[in-house]
């Protein structure tokens, strides 16, 4: 029995295909996601009912489905490193055979990554279905602290003055001017800190996300961090999204991933300002997250599946799921359309990122199973380091014959 | 009996205008009464008649609805069952499970922190009188029902509080044990002034044990005595009814100028007040005062014996006069059924037609 | 003087109780950013719960009583001879049988969720509200069985003896005697099963996904997913706290009146 | 015959729950003990091979079932006690009180995040009554003993009412009469308490332990909405290595400690709480 | 009465050797007896004497650990209790408290699928008979102690059962109600000719009620006849010393060529057997069967009266003879102190050193 408010056709026949995904789980993405779908079925006759799942739940499921051979997901919804994961399970269906997608334009960084797998593991494991990174959003009144040699303007644009230690600085004058500690970072148990550590710090410090993993730059990082986190709010460990914080006024400087401050943004717009993170001494790292659809092996009516994919990357719906959830468009047709004043505040923000001389974009390593353990490493290192104290090259010296064998034991080079 | 105490505080208990209502049933319907240090007091009553009810309420386990309850002359109403020092056996007995007997009757010494020696020797003592040493290392489910009454008999004596409160204490007992069970808690209450108010239905252990009775119908106190009182001088016909096995026979009469004529038997009596005369009255006689040969200061009545029910030591002589049949405790069944009894006149007991006592005395 | 103190005590019970849940109800009608500046919201909205309805809460709630209210009757019946005889009769190996029973309980229901699901995909009670109820009341089991069989143990005696005396068979024992005379402790037990499967969320995730209970639902995020899909924000979490308690308010009243038993005290003697 | 019949009677009621369990939890059960026991070394070995964060998830673990089930038994009793008063509006508060059996760990939980976030009933309450002038917060690592507070707070509010039902029920078939003696007998509320009702409770409070400390054991809603990441138990151990590190062997191997934990202490529990042979 | 029923089937009830213990305790020691169809079979014995034990064992309850139980001459021991077809007042009552009073009665008749007005018929009845027709709509909580007991016996009066166990049934009412409701128990047993199976501690109550009696003592059955048999010739000291209020009075005496000395008193016997001579009695006479004035068949004896206890209708006086203190059982108190006592010797009973009776008649 579909939920009740996922709509049902009145009388003509239908297709029901059931669309699984990691992304979108959020109540009120989740329930954009059920709106956008409807319209399908009144074009198509599909009715995608929109299942989230968490991604070890997907896995369950998928292996269980799949082994059992009786498989009632039609369409997986998913990160591209998940799908990865998932493609090296032999679990999903060759893309390419559908053919192409006309009137639509992939950007070439995504379709970087599918040509990877495809190299990997001989079929196309995903259509690109949206993009999104991790920002800073400052609220504006914090303009007012900055500190000596630091302009609005360098943050703004990202100049080289805007630097993890003008962060630190910024976030020191706040506190000595007010007395709080207003940096927040989404180190609960659902935040994404690991994330700013190795797509973000590692990449501006070190220059690689994990292959330097225990050098002495990763040590000068590490110490950096410990700093900012004297000035980073109390409860940051409990956040797993930022837009709370940002709106309710407890955080004035917060990193997070765009969808999981979007919602701030859009309330208040004009609270807020998008601002490229800063650069280390390597440069300016910074993660792209892509999300993909594919199809798995045995599906029940792939081709309405395929109908989803066709729907859902169209620009104009690519443009929605902007506008309403902070997933950006992997469709160069999509970006003109967005108007949402907030929406644009952000995607501009994301695209003077993209754009800065020194940036170095980095993909989420695809590690399947060890995708845990990974970010494990992380995690951990922070706990020991930051939150505990305890020596940073002891403890990184500890935890890297770990990471590295995570990639020894996959056979690639750590990124 | 190696019972003592360090200090005797004997204490009186005083019932003012006490009312006790169980939403539409009065329990207990506004009794007054004063029982003395070390009196022996004994509540008798009719099954349902309220007897532990107010026995609840005096041990502070039910608050009246109102009036007001005093010991020694202070007022305890409202002041909880554990601060009144009293000792009760519970009409259903109330014997804790899962100890042992022994423990039962201990605990509450152990909580008035008694020596253990001290505990031990009034556990034992007590046990004693109620013929329960041999079971004081059994749990409660190992005991007979008149077992489990003895215990709760103990455990009230072990205790020594300045008021015993027992209902119906040994209901449960064989004749023997009662009469050797009654004949230790007289000596202990004795002994210890126990200040004790009993419940019973059991006339003999009434008369035998009170120094006063108070007789109850309906949650009403309805006359207040010694046990000769209560047995020769009934208040009213409830009182006289209730008093005495076998029943006391009833007839009714009319008062005339001089006597009462009751049809088959007409007496004389001394001071008939006038406005008296021509009254319809009961006359009560209770069957042992009736004899088969002749006695003193008797009224000798033909009748025929309907009836002779065995008793073992005795008989009742069911004897028709008439419509009326009375009931005659003879030692001997008369031979023939034509009997001729011999009415006690001193022993009549005239009641009104609101049916309280007339004080009047035969000629 | 007593009576005061009852009273007090009384009010700060329901104080304790109620504040928690009273604030976040009202929490979860205002509008968030209301909410966070005043102590009382003045702003009220439904669009928190408009978007829960939009997700299908309505038909997980309906799937979740129709399983909890399963659940308790499936274990009940299973559960509660068991409980009797543990409770009431004598016979060998008493103990060892209990502690068995209780053996199934002791593993943490993830472990043990994801091999069932295995199985139920297998024979088809994947995704079905009858194989969220086998799981459940194979939770609920042992529990069932655990409190009746103590509260069994508490029945006098001679009230069950009196009716074998009487011509009553040993059903009709249970049912006109005994049954009525624990009925606290059945209402404490099935109040115990239904929350045992109201409150699951684990198996439910990991058994169905379209049919999903409205715990696993709702919640399913912050149990089964920690990283993956983050936690929610505040308006729905106290939204989602709402639903979960609506349907709780209404089975408490409903089973209450049994745990407090109408004619005073049951024992005799 | 009839002999037979009543001497398997007792076996006969007790096996559609055993054969019910054997088919739904034995093979999942075995199929755990399988997983603990596999690997190289061991899954149950290799917990302790980070022994720090071992003997954190054990110290976490064993406070928060110190506190919260003591707490909660002796809220129980002293609730069923108090619960036997004839007052008007009983029935209600009982309600109220009863209330939280049929919350959700995870509802339990966000009702008292609702109370003591840095935006919750609590801080926004003193803030207004002009007490403070920042929130005082009780979440996150800094704040790990606060959380623990709130923690504890929340288990004791919403899962006392469990403990609290089976010994009501308890205590409601205990005849009121052995109370009423010892209150005649002089014992003070204590004493009584002691001597009396929970020796009679027996059966009901070990119940309530045994089934009090299952669930404690595999507490994780509260543990994770509150606690976070930073106060690990091992029931959260056992959702973390299943779905963060999608190692279900680990898991497996704390599932069976967890296991093997619960399953003693019951025994313990069962032996000190055997009913008197009276009662 | 409105009492009826369609079959009459009356069963008689046989003991075998039963045997029934506790651990170490003997509660049921080889016990047999027969009770005939429609007999009213009362048993009487001292308090943990085993008489609920051996009900418990005959309605079903225990198991004995050997011997047989025998309806109407079918072995029953192993037929579960529910299809004995029996009914029973517990000593604990066993009232269920979930139920109305009315329930309490009905609940069995509708197991038994009588129509609805049969059942309302027969509750009011055996509700009028106990007196509690205005309980009907109470709960037992709600009731006082007799009113309980009630409950019960009306319960199983109602059943009309084929066989009627009583165990103490009436011990918490008052005189007045028990004789009421021994006469109404009567006769219902007469007119459904009931066999019942009647403990009672009451010996008035064995008496009146009795076709037959049967005294136990520590397990063990002493003796079983009718009233009349157990009170006028005990077989045992047990049983003399048992039955009857107040008690036997029991002093020594020697056995002498035709006559037993007891010191005070010397009684001369016609048939002593030569074998006793010399042997040491133990003499027993009843209080009642001594007077303090002349009677038939008497020996005088002088005493010095010690104590006189009022039991209202009657004394109790203690005379003192040399050591032996006699009870004497007497409707007045003598004025002076000296007092001359004439012993009934037709009444007395002799027992042998082991305890038993020795059938000999005074000369
Ligand atoms: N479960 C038991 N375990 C051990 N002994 C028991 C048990 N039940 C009864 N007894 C003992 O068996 C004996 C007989 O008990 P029973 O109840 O038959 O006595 P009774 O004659 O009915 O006495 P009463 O007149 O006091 O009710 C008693 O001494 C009693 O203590
Ligand atoms: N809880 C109650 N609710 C209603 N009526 C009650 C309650 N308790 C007692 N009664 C009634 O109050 C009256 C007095 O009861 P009580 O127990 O005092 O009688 P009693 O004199 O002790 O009788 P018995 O000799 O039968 O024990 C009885 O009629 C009884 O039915
Ligand atoms: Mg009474
Ligand atoms: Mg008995």
């Amino acid at each position: 029995r579909p939920p009740a408010s996922q709509p049902v056709p009145e009388k003509r026949p239908f297709t029901k295909i059931i669309f699984a995904s990691t992304q979108l789980s959020q109540p009120q993405e989740q329930s954009f996601t059920i709106g956008l779908l409807s319209a399908l079925l009144n074009e198509k006759n599909i009715q995608a009912v929109f299942v989230p799942l968490g991604y070890s739940d997907m896995v369950s499921k998928l292996k269980a489905e799949v082994s059992s051979g009786s498989v009632s997901v039609s369409l997986i919804g998913g990160l591209s490193t998940e799908i990865d994961y998932f493609a090296s399970q032999g679990w999903l269906e060759d893309l390419s055979r559908y053919g192409t997608l006309p009137g639509r334009t992939f950007t070439s960084s995504v379709m970087n990554v599918v040509e990877q797998q495809k190299k990997q593991y001989g079929i196309q494991t995903f259509v690109p279905w949206m993009t999104a990174t991790f920002v800073i959003v400052v609220n504006n009144k914090t303009f007012d602290y900055l500190p000596a040699g630091l302009t609005k303007e360098d943050v703004i644009k990202g100049t080289d003055k805007w630097t993890w230690d003008a962060l630190v600085a910024w976030a020191k004058n706040i506190y000595e001017k007010t007395g709080e500690k207003r940096v927040g970072l989404p180190a609960g148990s659902g935040g994404l800190l690991h994330r700013l550590i190795h797509g973000y710090l590692y990449v501006s410090y070190t220059g690689y996300q994990a292959r330097k993993f225990n050098s002495p730059e990763a040590v000068a990082m590490w110490n950096k961090l410990k700093e900012l986190w004297n000035y980073c709010h109390p409860e940051s460990t409990t956040w797993s999204a930022m837009a709370d914080p940002l709106l309710k006024g407890d955080v004035w400087i917060a990193w997070d991933h765009t969808a999981r401050i979007i919602s701030a943004i859009k309330t208040k717009p004009d609270d807020f300002t998008v601002v490229p993170v800063p650069r280390g001494p390597a440069g300016r790292g910074y993660i792209l997250v892509l999300a993909g659809l594919a199809i798995p092996k045995g599906a029940p009516n792939p081709e309405a599946a395929w109908e989803v994919i066709e729907f859902l990357t169209r620009p104009e719906n690519q443009a929605r799921i902007a506008e309403n959830v902070g997933f950006f468009p992997v469709v160069k047709e999509a970006t003109p359309t967005i108007v949402d004043p907030g929406v644009k505040k952000v995607a501009e923000g994301v695209s003077t990122q993209m754009s800065v001389a020194d940036g170095i974009p980095v993909a989420i390593p695809s590690l399947g199973a060890k995708a845990g353990d990974f970010v494990a490493m992380y995690r951990t290192a922070f706990e020991r380091i930051v939150l505990k104290g305890e020596d940073a090259s002891t403890v990184l010296s500890q935890l890297d014959p770990q990471l590295q064998a995570i990639f020894r034991d996959l056979n690639i080079q750590a990124p | 009996m190696g019972f003592c105490r360090g200090e005797i505080d004997m204490v009186s208990v005083e019932l003012q205008n006490i009312v006790k209502k169980y939403r539409n049933v009065t329990a207990v319907d506004n009794v007054s009464f004063k029982v003395d240090h070390g009196e022996f007091f004994v509540l008798l009553g009719p099954s349902g008649c309220g007897k532990t009810t107010t026995l609840r309420i005096i041990a502070g386990l039910e608050t009246p609805d109102s009036g007001r309850v005093l010991f020694d002359g202070r007022d305890v109403t409202n002041v909880p069952a554990k601060n009144r020092n009293i000792g009760m056996v519970f009409q259903s007995y109330a014997v804790w499970p899962h100890m042992k007997v022994y423990d039962n009757i201990a605990l509450p010494l152990q909580i008035k922190k008694l020596s253990r020696e001290e505990i031990e020797k009034r556990v034992k003592a007590a046990a004693q009188m109620v013929n329960i040493a041999h079971l004081l290392d059994r749990y409660p489910f190992q005991l007979s029902g008149g077992e489990k009454q003895r215990v709760a008999v103990a455990r009230a004596l072990a205790f020594e509080p300045n008021i015993l409160l027992m209902d119906e204490p040994l209901s449960n007992l064989d004749a023997l044990l009662r009469v050797q069970a009654r004949a230790e808690l007289v000596k202990l209450q004795k002994e210890l002034k126990i200040t004790t108010i009993y419940v019973t239905h059991d006339q003999t252990e009434a008369m035998v044990l009170a120094d006063r009775v108070a007789v109850m119908n309906k949650g009403r106190i309805m006359q207040i005595g010694t046990p000769d009182e209560i047995y020769n001088r009934p208040v009213n016909r409830f009182v006289a009814h209730f008093i005495g096995t076998p029943p006391i026979n009833f007839f009714a009469g009319t008062v005339e100028e001089g006597y009462i004529n009751a049809g088959f038997l007409v007496i004389p009596f001394k001071n008939i007040p006038p406005g008296l005369v021509g009254k319809k009255v009961t006359i009560g006689i209770r069957p042992n005062d009736i004899s088969i040969s002749p006695i003193e200061q008797s009224i000798p009545v033909k009748g025929k014996l309907v009836v002779a029910e065995n008793l073992g030591s005795e008989f009742i002589l069911h004897v028709a006069i008439g419509d009326v049949v009375l009931r005659v405790l003879s030692k001997n069944k008369p031979a023939k059924e034509e009997v001729t009894l011999y009415v006690d006149k001193t022993k009549l007991h005239i009641f009104s037609e609101e049916e309280t006592r007339i004080n009047i005395l035969p000629a | 003087m007593r009576k005061v103190l009852v009273y007090l005590i009384a009010f700060l019970i329901s104080l304790w109780i109620l504040t928690p849940i009273i604030y976040t109800v009202l929490a979860s009608f205002a509008d968030i950013l209301d909410y966070y500046q005043h102590l009382i919201p003045q702003k009220y909205t439904l669009k928190y719960y408009e978007e829960y309805w939009r997700l299908g809460v309505g038909d997980a709630l309906v799937r979740s009583i129709e399983i909890g209210v399963l659940t308790v009757l499936l274990s009940f019946l299973i559960g509660i001879p068991a409980g009797y005889a543990i409770g009431r009769l004598k016979f060998r190996g008493r103990n060892s049988i209990q502690l068995t029973i209780l053996f199934f309980r002791v593993l943490p229901i993830v472990v043990m969720a994801v091999p069932l699901a295995v199985v139920f995909l297998k024979i088809g009670l994947y995704d079905t509200i009858f194989g969220v109820t086998l799981a459940h009341t194979a939770i609920a089991l042992p529990f069932v069985v655990l409190i009746t069989s103590s509260i069994f143990a508490g029945v006098p005696r001679d009230l069950e003896e009196a009716g074998t005396v009487f011509g009553l068979s040993s059903l009709q024992i249970f049912t006109k005697i005994t049954l009525p005379l624990v009925a606290p402790g059945l209402a404490a037990a099935g109040m115990f099963a239904f929350l045992i499967s109201w409150n699951e969320v684990v198996a439910s995730t990991i058994l169905t996904y379209l049919n999903r209970t409205l715990p696993a639902a709702v919640l399913a995020p912050y149990v089964m997913g920690m990283g993956a899909a983050g936690q929610l924000p505040d308006p729905y979490r106290f939204a989602a706290a709402t639903i979960m308690i609506i349907p709780a308010f209404l089975f408490m009243a409903y089973i209450r009146k049994y745990l407090t038993a109408m004619w005073g005290s049951a024992g005799v003697r | 015959m009839e002999q037979k019949i009543r001497i398997f009677f007792p076996y006969f009621l007790i096996l559609p729950t055993l054969i019910y369990e054997v088919f739904i939890s034995a093979y999942p059960i075995a199929y755990a003990i399988g997983m603990a026991f596999s690997g190289n070394p061991p899954a149950l070995v290799q917990l302790f091979q980070d022994f720090e964060r071992f003997k954190e998830v054990i110290f976490y673990t064993i406070l928060i079932i110190v506190t919260v089930i003591p707490l909660q038994l002796i809220i129980a009793i002293f609730a069923s006690i108090f619960f036997l008063n004839r007052f008007r509006g009983r029935e209600l508060v009982l309600y109220f009180f009863i209330l939280p059996v049929a919350i959700s760990e995870v509802a339990g939980a966000l009702f008292w995040y609702t109370m003591f976030s840095s935006s919750g009933l609590l801080n926004k309450l003193l803030i207004w009554l002009g007490v403070m002038h920042n929130p005082v917060y009780f979440f996150g690592y800094e704040f790990r003993d606060r959380t623990l507070l709130v923690i504890v707070l929340e288990e004791v509010w919403r899962a006392t009412a469990i403990v609290f039902t089976i010994i009501y029920a308890g205590i409601q078939m205990i005849n009121r009469e052995y109370f009423e003696a010892a209150d005649v007998f002089g014992f003070n509320f204590w004493q009584k308490l002691r001597y009396i009702t929970v020796p009679l409770l027996k059966p009901s409070i070990q119940t309530a332990l045994i089934i009090r400390t299952l669930f404690a054991f595999q507490i994780v809603g509260p543990i994770l909405i509150l606690g976070g990441e930073y106060i690990r138990v091992m029931a959260t151990e056992v959702v973390y290595w299943y779905s963060q590190r999608m190692d279900p062997y680990i898991a497996s191997a704390w599932a069976v400690l967890v296991g093997v934990v619960t399953f003693v202490l019951s025994i313990l529990y069962i032996r000190m709480f055997r009913a008197g042979e009276g009662a």
